[in-house]
């Protein structure tokens, strides 16, 4: 079972590979975007771990409630409003329990995406984060580490794609040949839940 | 890249201190991150509010003031700012006639404003909403985002803030600001890629030699790179590119907009050439404004925006405004 | 170096094609690079005519107004115009008040100016003049040509020309513009070289890590060169470079001025380190203006100018103004 | 005896001198002043042919004192007003003679060169054009390829020198090291002289 301080791990883990790949991040967003993904995701992941800090929700839902919470309200951008509907989303579909199973997480981590896809419009293939996140999801059955890679997958995978969302679709056809920074910085985020397991 | 900074961080709070004390007309929060007209709210009126990520300076805190926004809220560098300083700013400056949010078609902007807008009615201000969208370098289709949001929003802040300053309702403010939005195209081009504070270095790689037409106002590399061309021909790529996407038979208002680092020199010298175009192609020029006004940093290049006007929408465009970038009539 | 141009030699002419088509309320003469106030010569009073090379625009083109100046001579790039034109601007706007030129103090300038002024007192012209040499980065020795002028300019352009509108006779608006130069310094500080179209690549080369302090505004290397700094530390080094040189005890106008290629974003962050730096000083502050006024073509950088009022000074600053570059009250 | 026609070759041999030149006179313009010196001086001389074919004065003094009018009205700088004083006060020194000894034209040209450090205040040893037409000036008795030799060596002599006037002079310490660009364009400017005279 995942308790609130799982969640919480997830989180501090999550801030801590965004701080370390921010400027990989940035980078890829360079050459197919406005060169701001990792300085963004690094604001913001930072105001998440001092909010949990300071007020230490007890619940798995109300850690990722209030991450999301947070992150709409320092990021800014599409990944800030993208990323704080699928924790906050993924955290109210948690209730309130105090602990959940890995399938409840699981499922309530997709109702989270399908938040994300309802608000951004994205479908599998668009070049997104939705590439890296849909996979993971449904690999989650099969434990966090093959979330991870599933997720690191979609995200290499979305190089050969034409972007159809996001500024990178402004590009046109010149948007392929580049990984997506927002695919990216998810499997960052889904690595950081095997890292909170401790696998 | 150098930059005139301390830290990255603090770029746009720094700049925000900054505005406060060269423009006490303004109310500038810095830690909120909200520049309000002094006098807001104005009573019976309906209020403007825009914002979107910094880097376009004056865009668009400099065009908070009378006859034009009543707020703006500035985002970090290049993104857009969060539902929680849009939701201030519409607070600050709501009489109860409304607040008409200007939104540059951006995801981010379109996300941040909707949730902001959710959050407003949910405190009881009715809110309104004009996405601009003018920019014919990106094909609106179920292949992009849609249309960018770029010169045009100074068209649609003034014409609409016109509006606004004078008595007219919610409705039709929104009406304006959309009718504004629909009759304004725009092109642009970039000799130079810039630099964000953040990245420290350049965006994208532009050889000497070469430009990139269809370019954006965030940095973002164009649709097509072409070996240098003329300012002549520059104007007639960008002025054809327009009027392939619009037949206007009403005069047109032309903004010649700087990138950032282009010289006022060489933005005069192109605008003779797309008044010269213009002339050839037939269409009539009810007014002409040159300047950096919706910039990319330090970009070099240049953006060319038209919008069709008819008597009415030409009245409120020349209607008097107050601000620290566009100002005329008081 | 890629410019938004057609060839090096047109750039002038077809800035000023882009300028007549822009600015309605301008008689620009290309043939004979002169632009006048449409409403020129003002009956009864003085009238004002400044020049200069090109490159620095909106200076002069775009300070000429009502209650500013009267018309403006722009030279090839660099290079100061020709005696020709400024005797041509001066018979087009005197009222036989008389004509007050204000120069920037460079040799060409003053040379031809004064070239200038003998031939217009040839032909009935009462011409005084102001000379402008505010730059504190060169020393005022038998050493040197004297202090450059720089962004004091648009203080006495736009003060002296207050005075010239309210009906002042010339003796008073030449004392006026000689009391504004004499209370006025500035310094300036450049983070890359500018380009000029002629030459095409960088005036000097500025290695990334490095700026220039104490440049003028035509493209020269400054007096010394340092590793980069902070935009709090270029404030306190220009403020007082300044302070060393004069001692306000009025309060003081503040032009925080882009040499063209900075961003407004890092200008008004650089505003605020320079107030910071004053408030330190115990400098009182009137009013600021923050842009970019004097430019020198591309060249990232700022400069920073202090001009100490009393209250007759402020209130002729104040004084509504209406050109293409600066605006106020009217 | 030297006529008209001499003045005219002289004229026509700087302007095309300073064409070929115009890119060195403005990369020496660079590092000490403002890179404008060839392209102000290549408008200045090519306007100066061109008036002398059209109004095709008949005089020495009638040549020179057109083509200085004609550089003051189209060069601007520093340099128009100079050079201009330096032709056209030459020009009327040699009054309306039809032909001028070489011992006449010396001294005429010494009159303009005087006229130069009246209005421009430079002395010798200050860094500018007047170190270039001094030693040429005083070598014109040897005839005109010495005062040729003279002003080249003049010219070529400013390097060290720290400029007192004109742009350079807001450099300080830092003007030394560079050519004149100014002394280099009166070199060119006596060189056509001798041009002009078949040396
Ligand atoms: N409509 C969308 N749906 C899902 N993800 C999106 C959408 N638009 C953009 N993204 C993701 O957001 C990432 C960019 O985030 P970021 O750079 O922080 O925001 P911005 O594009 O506003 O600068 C993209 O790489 C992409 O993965
Ligand atoms: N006061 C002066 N007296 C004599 N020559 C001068 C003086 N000032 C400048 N010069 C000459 O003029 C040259 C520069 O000419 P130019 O570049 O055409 O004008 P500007 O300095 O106005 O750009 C210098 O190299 C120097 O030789
Ligand atoms: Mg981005
Ligand atoms: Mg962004
Ligand atoms: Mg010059
Ligand atoms: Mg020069």
């Amino acid at each position: 079972m995942l308790d609130a301080d799982f969640f919480r791990r997830w989180m501090t883990a999550t801030a801590a590979s965004v701080e370390r790949e921010a400027d990989r991040l940035t980078a890829l967003d360079s050459p197919i975007g406005d060169a701001d993904h990792g300085s963004n995701l690094r604001r913001g992941f930072a105001a998440v771990t001092a909010t949990l800090e300071k007020e230490a929700p007890d619940t798995p839902g109300g850690v990722l409630t209030l991450a999301g919470r947070q992150l709409i309200s320092t990021v800014g951008g599409a990944s800030g409003p993208l990323y704080g509907t699928l924790l906050r989303r993924t955290g109210k579909a948690l209730g309130d329990a105090s602990e959940v199973s890995e399938a409840d997480f699981a499922a309530a981590f997709r109702t989270g995406i399908e938040a994300v896809t309802t608000l951004g419009g994205a479908a599998p293939g668009d070049k997104t984060m939705v590439d890296a996140l849909l996979p993971a999801v449904d690999a989650l059955g099969d434990g966090f580490a093959a979330a991870r890679t599933a997720a690191e997958e979609g995200a290499v995978a979305t190089t050969p794609l034409q972007a159809r969302k996001g500024r990178a679709s402004y590009l046109g056809e010149r948007s392929i040949g580049h990984q997506d920074p927002g695919a990216t910085s998810s499997a960052l985020l889904v690595a950081a839940l095997a890292e909170a397991n401790g696998d | 890249m150098k930059m005139l900074i301390n830290v990255p961080e603090t770029v746009v709070a720094d700049a925000l201190r900054g505005m406060a004390a060269a423009h006490p007309e303004l109310t500038v929060d810095v830690d909120n991150r909200v520049i309000v007209r002094r006098d807001a709210p104005v009573e019976g009126k309906v209020a403007l509010v825009s914002g979107g990520g910094s880097g376009h300076e004056p865009l668009h805190g400099g065009f908070v003031g009378p006859g034009m926004l009543s707020a703006a809220c500035p985002g970090e560098v290049f993104t857009s700012p969060v539902p929680d300083q849009m939701l201030r700013a519409a607070a600050a400056v709501d009489s109860g006639a409304g607040v008409l949010f200007v939104v540059k078609n951006y995801t981010g902007d379109v996300l941040n404003f909707d949730m902001a807008a959710e959050l407003a009615e949910d405190e009881g201000i009715r809110i309104a909403k004009v996405l601009v969208d003018d920019d014919v370098a990106v094909t609106d289709s179920l292949y992009t985002a849609g249309r960018r949001g770029t010169g045009a929003t100074l068209f649609v802040e003034k014409i609409a803030g016109a509006a606004a300053d004078e008595g007219q309702p919610l409705e039709r403010v929104e009406a304006t600001g959309r009718q504004v939005n629909e009759n304004s195209r725009s092109f642009g081009v970039a000799l130079s890629a810039c630099s964000t504070p953040a990245k420290g270095s350049p965006t994208f790689d532009l050889p000497d030699g070469e430009l990139e037409l269809g370019v954006g106002i965030h940095g973002e590399p164009g649709r097509e790179r072409r070996p240098m061309m003329t300012s002549g021909e520059i104007a007639e790529f960008a002025v054809d590119a327009i009027l392939d996407d619009m037949s206007p038979r009403n005069p047109v208002l032309v903004l010649v907009n700087g990138m950032g680092a282009t010289p006022l020199l060489e933005l005069y010298g192109f605008n003779a050439e797309v008044q010269r175009v213009l002339t050839a192609r037939g269409v009539a020029v009810a007014r002409t404004l040159v300047g950096n006004y919706v910039t990319s940093l330090d970009m070099a290049g240049a953006s060319v925006t038209l919008c069709q006007v008819d008597g009415e929408l030409l009245r409120l465009w020349d209607a008097p405004v107050r601000t620290a970038g566009l100002r005329w009539g008081i």
